[in-house]
Protein backbone atom coordinates (compact mmCIF):
# COMPACT_ATOMS: atom_id res chain seq x y z
CA UNK A 1 0.00 0.00 0.00
CA UNK A 2 0.96 3.83 -0.75
CA UNK A 3 -0.04 6.51 0.29
CA UNK A 4 -0.52 9.46 -2.18
CA UNK A 5 -1.73 12.77 -2.65
CA UNK A 6 -4.12 13.40 -5.58
CA UNK A 7 -4.32 17.06 -7.11
CA UNK A 8 -6.80 17.85 -10.09
CA UNK A 9 -7.10 20.32 -12.76
CA UNK A 10 -9.29 21.95 -14.90
CA UNK A 11 -12.61 19.94 -15.78
CA UNK A 12 -11.25 17.01 -13.85
CA UNK A 13 -11.09 19.04 -10.36
CA UNK A 14 -14.59 20.00 -11.33
CA UNK A 15 -15.49 16.18 -11.85
CA UNK A 16 -13.67 14.70 -8.83
CA UNK A 17 -15.28 17.89 -7.10
CA UNK A 18 -11.90 18.56 -4.70
CA UNK A 19 -8.46 20.25 -5.65
CA UNK A 20 -6.54 17.48 -3.76
CA UNK A 21 -7.09 14.26 -1.77
CA UNK A 22 -4.76 11.46 -0.15
CA UNK A 23 -5.45 7.86 -0.86
CA UNK A 24 -4.23 4.80 0.24
CA UNK A 25 -3.77 2.77 -2.67
CA UNK A 26 -2.83 -0.72 -3.51
CA UNK A 27 -2.69 -0.11 -7.39
CA UNK A 28 0.49 -1.52 -8.82
CA UNK A 29 1.25 1.03 -11.26
CA UNK A 30 -0.25 4.63 -12.06
CA UNK A 31 -2.40 3.28 -14.70
CA UNK A 32 -4.47 1.19 -11.88
CA UNK A 33 -4.44 3.86 -9.60
CA UNK A 34 -6.62 5.91 -12.32
CA UNK A 35 -8.65 3.32 -12.72
CA UNK A 36 -9.40 3.23 -8.88
CA UNK A 37 -9.73 7.24 -9.20
CA UNK A 38 -11.68 7.04 -12.28
CA UNK A 39 -14.59 4.45 -10.82
CA UNK A 40 -14.90 6.08 -7.34
CA UNK A 41 -15.55 9.56 -8.74
CA UNK A 42 -16.98 8.57 -11.99
CA UNK A 43 -14.16 10.47 -14.03
CA UNK A 44 -15.01 10.07 -17.81
CA UNK A 45 -12.10 10.58 -19.41
CA UNK A 46 -10.32 7.27 -21.12
CA UNK A 47 -6.90 7.29 -19.81
CA UNK A 48 -5.62 7.76 -23.21
CA UNK A 49 -6.09 10.66 -23.45
CA UNK A 50 -4.44 11.88 -20.35
CA UNK A 51 -1.01 12.12 -19.16
CA UNK A 52 0.02 11.47 -15.46
CA UNK A 53 2.83 13.26 -13.13
CA UNK A 54 4.50 12.42 -9.91
CA UNK A 55 6.36 14.82 -8.02
CA UNK A 56 6.23 17.27 -10.32
CA UNK A 57 7.73 15.97 -13.45
CA UNK A 58 5.90 13.45 -16.21
CA UNK A 59 5.87 10.17 -15.60
CA UNK A 60 5.10 6.67 -16.89
CA UNK A 61 1.27 4.80 -16.41
CA UNK A 62 3.38 1.84 -15.88
CA UNK A 63 5.47 3.40 -13.17
CA UNK A 64 4.33 2.14 -9.46
CA UNK A 65 3.19 5.63 -7.15
CA UNK A 66 5.56 6.70 -4.74
CA UNK A 67 4.77 6.37 -1.11
CA UNK A 68 4.20 9.74 -0.08
CA UNK A 69 4.45 11.34 -3.72
CA UNK A 70 1.69 13.57 -5.52
CA UNK A 71 0.59 12.21 -8.31
CA UNK A 72 -1.70 14.52 -10.76
CA UNK A 73 -3.66 12.95 -14.19
CA UNK A 74 -3.57 15.65 -16.26
CA UNK A 75 -6.07 16.04 -18.89
CA UNK A 76 -5.29 17.49 -22.74
CA UNK A 77 -3.84 21.71 -22.24
CA UNK A 78 -4.86 24.78 -23.74
CA UNK A 79 -2.58 27.29 -22.89
CA UNK A 80 -0.78 30.02 -25.27
CA UNK B 1 24.66 42.76 -23.18
CA UNK B 2 25.05 39.45 -22.01
CA UNK B 3 27.93 36.74 -22.84
CA UNK B 4 27.65 35.51 -26.32
CA UNK B 5 28.63 31.82 -25.25
CA UNK B 6 26.09 31.25 -22.91
CA UNK B 7 22.38 31.91 -24.51
CA UNK B 8 19.80 33.07 -22.37
CA UNK B 9 16.81 30.48 -21.76
CA UNK B 10 13.90 31.43 -19.64
CA UNK B 11 10.36 30.67 -19.09
CA UNK B 12 8.23 32.37 -16.72
CA UNK B 13 4.22 32.09 -15.26
CA UNK B 14 3.07 35.40 -14.43
CA UNK B 15 -0.25 35.98 -12.16
CA UNK B 16 -1.05 39.47 -13.42
CA UNK B 17 -0.48 41.42 -16.35
CA UNK B 18 3.51 42.04 -17.37
CA UNK B 19 5.45 44.49 -19.79
CA UNK B 20 6.96 43.29 -22.63
CA UNK B 21 9.50 45.94 -22.88
CA UNK B 22 11.90 44.87 -20.32
CA UNK B 23 11.73 41.13 -21.60
CA UNK B 24 12.37 42.41 -25.10
CA UNK B 25 15.22 44.62 -23.54
CA UNK B 26 17.21 41.56 -22.02
CA UNK B 27 17.23 39.49 -25.35
CA UNK B 28 19.15 42.43 -26.98
CA UNK B 29 22.96 41.57 -27.76
CA UNK B 30 24.98 43.42 -30.00
CA UNK B 31 26.50 39.93 -31.75
CA UNK B 32 22.49 39.50 -32.54
CA UNK B 33 20.68 41.39 -35.93
CA UNK B 34 17.42 39.83 -35.45
CA UNK B 35 14.57 39.34 -33.19
CA UNK B 36 11.37 37.79 -33.75
CA UNK B 37 8.14 37.73 -30.97
CA UNK B 38 4.80 36.07 -30.62
CA UNK B 39 2.19 37.18 -28.33
CA UNK B 40 -1.05 35.45 -27.80
CA UNK B 41 -4.10 37.76 -26.79
CA UNK B 42 -7.38 36.55 -25.95
CA UNK B 43 -9.70 37.19 -28.42
CA UNK B 44 -13.31 38.41 -28.58
CA UNK B 45 -14.58 34.86 -29.80
CA UNK B 46 -13.55 31.21 -30.29
CA UNK B 47 -15.28 28.88 -32.42
CA UNK B 48 -17.48 31.32 -33.52
CA UNK B 49 -18.82 32.15 -29.75
CA UNK B 50 -18.70 35.26 -27.94
CA UNK B 51 -15.85 35.31 -25.45
CA UNK B 52 -16.26 37.87 -22.43
CA UNK B 53 -12.85 36.95 -20.81
CA UNK B 54 -11.32 33.66 -19.64
CA UNK B 55 -9.12 32.09 -16.74
CA UNK B 56 -5.57 30.34 -17.33
CA UNK B 57 -5.00 27.76 -14.33
CA UNK B 58 -1.26 26.08 -14.43
CA UNK B 59 -0.23 23.46 -12.31
CA UNK B 60 2.91 25.37 -11.55
CA UNK B 61 5.58 23.27 -10.20
CA UNK B 62 5.40 20.78 -13.21
CA UNK B 63 4.66 23.99 -16.03
CA UNK B 64 7.34 25.72 -14.78
CA UNK B 65 9.56 22.69 -15.43
CA UNK B 66 8.06 21.66 -18.94
CA UNK B 67 8.63 25.50 -20.24
CA UNK B 68 12.08 25.24 -19.20
CA UNK B 69 12.50 22.08 -21.33
CA UNK B 70 10.93 23.97 -24.01
CA UNK B 71 13.08 27.13 -23.97
CA UNK B 72 16.17 25.00 -22.98
CA UNK B 73 15.59 22.60 -26.49
CA UNK B 74 14.85 25.82 -28.15
CA UNK B 75 18.31 27.32 -27.90
CA UNK B 76 19.87 23.25 -28.24
CA UNK B 77 18.28 23.01 -31.64
CA UNK B 78 18.79 26.57 -33.29
CA UNK B 79 21.55 29.22 -33.37
CA UNK B 80 19.86 31.32 -31.01
CA UNK B 81 21.44 34.43 -28.22
CA UNK B 82 18.16 33.63 -26.38
CA UNK B 83 14.86 32.71 -25.87
CA UNK B 84 12.16 33.70 -23.02
CA UNK B 85 8.75 32.51 -22.79
CA UNK B 86 6.34 34.45 -20.36
CA UNK B 87 2.26 32.69 -19.61
CA UNK B 88 -0.29 34.35 -17.60
CA UNK B 89 -2.43 32.28 -15.12
CA UNK B 90 -5.30 34.19 -13.77
CA UNK B 91 -8.16 35.97 -14.81
CA UNK B 92 -8.10 37.56 -18.28
CA UNK B 93 -10.27 40.40 -20.42
CA UNK B 94 -10.61 40.43 -23.62
CA UNK B 95 -7.27 41.82 -25.38
CA UNK B 96 -5.77 40.65 -22.68
CA UNK B 97 -2.10 39.62 -23.47
CA UNK B 98 -2.04 35.33 -22.71
CA UNK B 99 1.63 34.68 -23.76
CA UNK B 100 4.81 36.18 -24.99
CA UNK B 101 7.78 34.61 -26.45
CA UNK B 102 10.70 36.47 -27.50
CA UNK B 103 14.19 35.25 -29.61
CA UNK B 104 16.87 36.65 -30.68
CA UNK B 105 19.73 35.68 -32.93
CA UNK B 106 22.59 36.67 -35.25
CA UNK B 107 20.12 35.70 -38.24
CA UNK B 108 16.16 35.44 -38.78
CA UNK B 109 16.09 31.92 -39.74
CA UNK B 110 17.04 31.10 -36.01
CA UNK B 111 15.10 33.84 -34.27
CA UNK B 112 11.77 33.07 -36.35
CA UNK B 113 12.14 29.08 -35.94
CA UNK B 114 12.77 29.40 -32.22
CA UNK B 115 9.87 31.54 -31.64
CA UNK B 116 7.76 29.18 -33.75
CA UNK B 117 8.87 26.48 -31.91
CA UNK B 118 8.52 27.47 -28.20
CA UNK B 119 5.10 28.93 -28.94
CA UNK B 120 4.41 25.34 -30.69
CA UNK B 121 5.64 23.68 -28.17
CA UNK B 122 4.35 25.43 -25.59
CA UNK B 123 0.46 25.22 -26.53
CA UNK B 124 1.03 21.36 -26.88
CA UNK B 125 2.84 20.61 -23.80
CA UNK B 126 2.92 23.06 -21.18
CA UNK B 127 0.14 22.03 -17.69
CA UNK B 128 -2.03 25.01 -18.36
CA UNK B 129 -5.73 25.20 -18.91
CA UNK B 130 -8.27 27.61 -20.16
CA UNK B 131 -11.33 28.14 -18.90
CA UNK B 132 -13.31 30.18 -21.03
CA UNK B 133 -16.33 32.24 -20.12
CA UNK B 134 -18.99 33.35 -22.88
CA UNK B 135 -21.79 36.30 -23.45
CA UNK B 136 -24.08 33.42 -25.02
CA UNK B 137 -24.04 30.33 -22.24
CA UNK B 138 -22.31 29.04 -19.66
CA UNK B 139 -18.29 28.92 -19.07
CA UNK B 140 -16.55 25.73 -19.99
CA UNK B 141 -12.83 24.34 -19.69
CA UNK B 142 -11.27 23.79 -22.99
CA UNK B 143 -9.52 20.50 -23.43
CA UNK B 144 -8.39 20.59 -27.24
CA UNK B 145 -7.49 17.20 -29.07
CA UNK B 146 -4.51 15.94 -29.45
CA UNK B 147 -3.56 14.69 -32.89
CA UNK B 148 -5.15 10.83 -32.75
CA UNK B 149 -6.89 11.52 -29.49
CA UNK B 150 -10.39 10.01 -28.99
CA UNK B 151 -13.24 12.21 -28.82
CA UNK B 152 -13.44 14.34 -25.61
CA UNK B 153 -16.17 12.43 -23.37
CA UNK B 154 -19.62 13.98 -23.37
CA UNK C 1 -9.95 48.91 -32.34
CA UNK C 2 -10.72 48.86 -36.22
CA UNK C 3 -12.89 47.38 -38.98
CA UNK C 4 -12.35 43.68 -39.11
CA UNK C 5 -13.13 44.11 -43.01
CA UNK C 6 -10.50 45.95 -43.76
CA UNK C 7 -6.57 44.79 -42.46
CA UNK C 8 -4.29 47.29 -41.95
CA UNK C 9 -1.23 47.30 -44.73
CA UNK C 10 1.45 49.73 -44.24
CA UNK C 11 4.99 50.55 -44.88
CA UNK C 12 6.93 53.21 -43.86
CA UNK C 13 10.78 54.96 -44.10
CA UNK C 14 11.94 56.47 -40.81
CA UNK C 15 15.01 58.62 -41.31
CA UNK C 16 15.10 58.73 -36.84
CA UNK C 17 15.12 56.04 -34.63
CA UNK C 18 11.32 55.34 -33.57
CA UNK C 19 9.14 53.58 -30.87
CA UNK C 20 7.50 50.26 -31.47
CA UNK C 21 4.87 50.00 -29.27
CA UNK C 22 2.94 52.58 -30.80
CA UNK C 23 2.98 50.55 -34.13
CA UNK C 24 2.31 47.14 -31.84
CA UNK C 25 -0.62 49.25 -30.28
CA UNK C 26 -1.90 49.87 -33.54
CA UNK C 27 -2.06 46.30 -34.72
CA UNK C 28 -4.00 45.29 -31.54
CA UNK C 29 -7.51 43.89 -32.92
CA UNK C 30 -10.42 42.39 -29.96
CA UNK C 31 -10.75 39.56 -32.94
CA UNK C 32 -7.20 38.89 -33.27
CA UNK C 33 -5.51 36.59 -31.09
CA UNK C 34 -1.62 36.34 -32.63
CA UNK C 35 0.94 38.71 -33.15
CA UNK C 36 3.93 38.16 -34.66
CA UNK C 37 6.93 40.43 -35.00
CA UNK C 38 10.40 41.04 -36.48
CA UNK C 39 13.12 43.59 -35.47
CA UNK C 40 16.44 43.70 -37.43
CA UNK C 41 19.49 45.32 -35.61
CA UNK C 42 22.81 46.21 -36.54
CA UNK C 43 25.44 43.53 -35.60
CA UNK C 44 28.93 44.12 -34.20
CA UNK C 45 29.86 41.89 -37.07
CA UNK C 46 29.50 40.86 -40.56
CA UNK C 47 30.95 37.91 -42.65
CA UNK C 48 33.47 37.88 -39.87
CA UNK C 49 34.30 41.63 -40.29
CA UNK C 50 34.14 44.09 -37.11
CA UNK C 51 31.05 46.50 -37.97
CA UNK C 52 31.20 50.11 -36.29
CA UNK C 53 28.10 51.18 -37.41
CA UNK C 54 26.70 52.00 -41.07
CA UNK C 55 24.38 54.46 -43.45
CA UNK C 56 20.79 52.93 -44.57
CA UNK C 57 20.34 54.70 -48.15
CA UNK C 58 16.65 54.31 -50.04
CA UNK C 59 15.57 55.24 -53.40
CA UNK C 60 12.72 56.44 -51.60
CA UNK C 61 10.04 56.87 -54.31
CA UNK C 62 10.41 53.57 -55.29
CA UNK C 63 11.20 52.09 -51.89
CA UNK C 64 7.76 53.64 -50.93
CA UNK C 65 6.25 52.11 -53.56
CA UNK C 66 7.62 48.64 -53.77
CA UNK C 67 6.92 48.58 -49.76
CA UNK C 68 3.53 49.15 -49.61
CA UNK C 69 3.24 46.74 -52.68
CA UNK C 70 4.43 43.74 -49.98
CA UNK C 71 2.23 44.39 -47.40
CA UNK C 72 -0.72 44.27 -49.33
CA UNK C 73 0.79 40.88 -50.84
CA UNK C 74 0.90 39.85 -46.94
CA UNK C 75 -2.79 41.16 -46.42
CA UNK C 76 -3.74 39.47 -49.19
CA UNK C 77 -1.81 36.17 -49.17
CA UNK C 78 -2.74 35.77 -44.94
CA UNK C 79 -5.53 35.91 -43.20
CA UNK C 80 -4.53 38.62 -41.36
CA UNK C 81 -5.48 41.86 -39.28
CA UNK C 82 -2.73 43.74 -40.06
CA UNK C 83 0.65 44.09 -41.38
CA UNK C 84 3.25 47.37 -40.73
CA UNK C 85 6.64 47.59 -41.58
CA UNK C 86 8.92 50.38 -41.07
CA UNK C 87 12.65 50.82 -42.10
CA UNK C 88 15.23 53.17 -41.21
CA UNK C 89 17.37 55.41 -43.09
CA UNK C 90 20.31 57.16 -42.26
CA UNK C 91 22.63 56.75 -39.81
CA UNK C 92 22.54 53.51 -37.66
CA UNK C 93 25.21 52.66 -34.78
CA UNK C 94 25.77 49.22 -33.44
CA UNK C 95 22.60 48.18 -31.96
CA UNK C 96 20.29 50.30 -33.72
CA UNK C 97 17.09 49.16 -34.76
CA UNK C 98 17.26 48.80 -38.54
CA UNK C 99 13.92 47.31 -39.69
CA UNK C 100 10.72 46.61 -37.62
CA UNK C 101 7.61 44.20 -38.82
CA UNK C 102 4.15 43.10 -37.10
CA UNK C 103 1.49 41.28 -37.96
CA UNK C 104 -1.39 40.62 -35.95
CA UNK C 105 -4.15 37.40 -37.22
CA UNK C 106 -7.24 36.19 -35.78
CA UNK C 107 -4.20 32.53 -35.75
CA UNK C 108 -0.50 32.51 -34.95
CA UNK C 109 0.09 30.63 -38.48
CA UNK C 110 -0.77 33.89 -40.34
CA UNK C 111 0.70 36.25 -38.16
CA UNK C 112 4.30 34.43 -38.42
CA UNK C 113 3.75 33.81 -41.93
CA UNK C 114 2.78 37.18 -42.92
CA UNK C 115 5.64 38.80 -40.75
CA UNK C 116 8.16 36.60 -42.49
CA UNK C 117 6.95 36.88 -45.72
CA UNK C 118 7.44 41.11 -45.81
CA UNK C 119 10.98 41.19 -43.62
CA UNK C 120 11.95 38.76 -46.85
CA UNK C 121 10.22 40.15 -49.56
CA UNK C 122 11.45 43.51 -47.82
CA UNK C 123 14.99 42.22 -47.95
CA UNK C 124 15.06 41.11 -51.48
CA UNK C 125 12.88 43.94 -53.66
CA UNK C 126 12.95 47.18 -51.66
CA UNK C 127 15.77 49.90 -52.76
CA UNK C 128 17.66 49.95 -49.92
CA UNK C 129 21.06 49.86 -49.58
CA UNK C 130 23.44 49.36 -46.42
CA UNK C 131 27.03 50.93 -46.39
CA UNK C 132 29.17 49.52 -43.61
CA UNK C 133 31.59 50.94 -41.68
CA UNK C 134 34.25 48.59 -40.11
CA UNK C 135 36.75 49.12 -37.31
CA UNK C 136 39.21 46.88 -39.39
CA UNK C 137 38.99 48.66 -42.84
CA UNK C 138 37.17 51.25 -45.29
CA UNK C 139 33.53 51.15 -45.30
CA UNK C 140 31.49 49.76 -48.42
CA UNK C 141 28.65 49.07 -49.97
CA UNK C 142 26.99 45.97 -49.78
CA UNK C 143 25.23 44.29 -52.64
CA UNK C 144 24.31 40.74 -52.13
CA UNK C 145 24.22 38.56 -54.97
CA UNK C 146 20.56 37.40 -55.71
CA UNK C 147 19.57 33.66 -56.92
CA UNK C 148 21.61 32.70 -59.75
CA UNK C 149 22.87 36.45 -60.37
CA UNK C 150 26.94 36.35 -61.64
CA UNK C 151 29.85 37.09 -59.18
CA UNK C 152 30.26 40.88 -58.48
CA UNK C 153 32.26 42.69 -60.20
CA UNK C 154 35.45 43.34 -58.16
CA UNK D 1 15.86 61.84 -79.00
CA UNK D 2 14.62 62.08 -75.27
CA UNK D 3 16.06 64.03 -72.61
CA UNK D 4 15.68 62.40 -68.96
CA UNK D 5 17.26 62.56 -65.84
CA UNK D 6 19.47 60.00 -63.85
CA UNK D 7 19.44 59.24 -60.41
CA UNK D 8 22.56 57.26 -59.15
CA UNK D 9 22.47 55.30 -55.82
CA UNK D 10 24.98 53.20 -53.51
CA UNK D 11 27.64 51.80 -55.35
CA UNK D 12 26.85 53.21 -58.66
CA UNK D 13 27.03 56.35 -57.29
CA UNK D 14 30.61 56.19 -56.42
CA UNK D 15 30.99 54.88 -59.60
CA UNK D 16 29.39 57.51 -61.82
CA UNK D 17 30.61 60.37 -59.12
CA UNK D 18 27.26 62.00 -58.91
CA UNK D 19 24.09 61.30 -57.92
CA UNK D 20 21.66 62.87 -60.46
CA UNK D 21 22.10 63.95 -64.43
CA UNK D 22 20.30 64.88 -67.04
CA UNK D 23 21.10 63.13 -70.29
CA UNK D 24 20.16 63.51 -73.79
CA UNK D 25 19.61 60.09 -75.05
CA UNK D 26 18.73 58.84 -78.52
CA UNK D 27 18.86 55.00 -76.90
CA UNK D 28 15.65 53.00 -78.42
CA UNK D 29 15.14 51.03 -74.51
CA UNK D 30 16.33 51.27 -71.02
CA UNK D 31 19.22 48.86 -71.90
CA UNK D 32 20.54 50.67 -74.48
CA UNK D 33 20.58 53.64 -72.19
CA UNK D 34 22.70 51.79 -69.59
CA UNK D 35 24.66 50.59 -71.91
CA UNK D 36 25.45 54.25 -73.07
CA UNK D 37 25.94 55.35 -68.98
CA UNK D 38 28.12 52.62 -68.30
CA UNK D 39 30.52 52.76 -71.13
CA UNK D 40 30.37 57.07 -70.30
CA UNK D 41 31.09 56.39 -66.95
CA UNK D 42 32.77 52.75 -66.71
CA UNK D 43 30.36 50.89 -65.15
CA UNK D 44 30.81 47.10 -63.95
CA UNK D 45 27.64 46.19 -63.49
CA UNK D 46 26.11 43.69 -66.19
CA UNK D 47 22.83 44.63 -66.69
CA UNK D 48 21.79 41.32 -65.39
CA UNK D 49 22.77 41.97 -62.03
CA UNK D 50 20.41 45.57 -62.08
CA UNK D 51 16.76 46.45 -62.22
CA UNK D 52 15.40 49.58 -63.50
CA UNK D 53 12.97 51.99 -62.64
CA UNK D 54 11.30 54.98 -64.57
CA UNK D 55 9.50 57.55 -62.69
CA UNK D 56 9.50 55.71 -59.27
CA UNK D 57 8.15 52.38 -60.69
CA UNK D 58 10.12 49.05 -61.91
CA UNK D 59 9.97 49.02 -65.42
CA UNK D 60 11.09 46.27 -68.19
CA UNK D 61 14.75 47.09 -70.07
CA UNK D 62 12.79 47.09 -73.25
CA UNK D 63 10.59 49.91 -72.80
CA UNK D 64 11.72 53.27 -73.57
CA UNK D 65 12.81 56.04 -72.17
CA UNK D 66 10.26 58.91 -71.84
CA UNK D 67 11.01 62.14 -72.22
CA UNK D 68 11.32 64.30 -69.12
CA UNK D 69 11.52 60.74 -67.31
CA UNK D 70 13.44 59.92 -63.70
CA UNK D 71 15.54 56.83 -64.89
CA UNK D 72 17.19 54.97 -61.94
CA UNK D 73 19.40 51.58 -62.31
CA UNK D 74 19.07 49.23 -59.00
CA UNK D 75 21.57 47.53 -58.14
CA UNK D 76 21.56 44.30 -55.73
CA UNK D 77 19.58 45.67 -52.96
CA UNK D 78 20.61 45.40 -48.88
CA UNK D 79 17.63 46.36 -47.03
CA UNK D 80 16.35 44.86 -43.70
Amino acid sequence: MARVALLYFASLRDAAGCEREEVETAAADLAALYAEVAARHGLRWPRERLRVAMDGSFAAWSDPPREGSEVVFIPPVSGG
Amino acid sequence: MGDPSTPLARFELADAPFDIAPLREGLLRDEAGAYASFEGWIRNHNDGRPVGGLYYEAYAALALEEGRRIVEEAVARFAVAGVHCVHRVGELPVGGLAVWVGASAAHRDAAFDACRYVIDQVKARVPIWKHERYTDGPPQWLHPDGPGSPPQPS
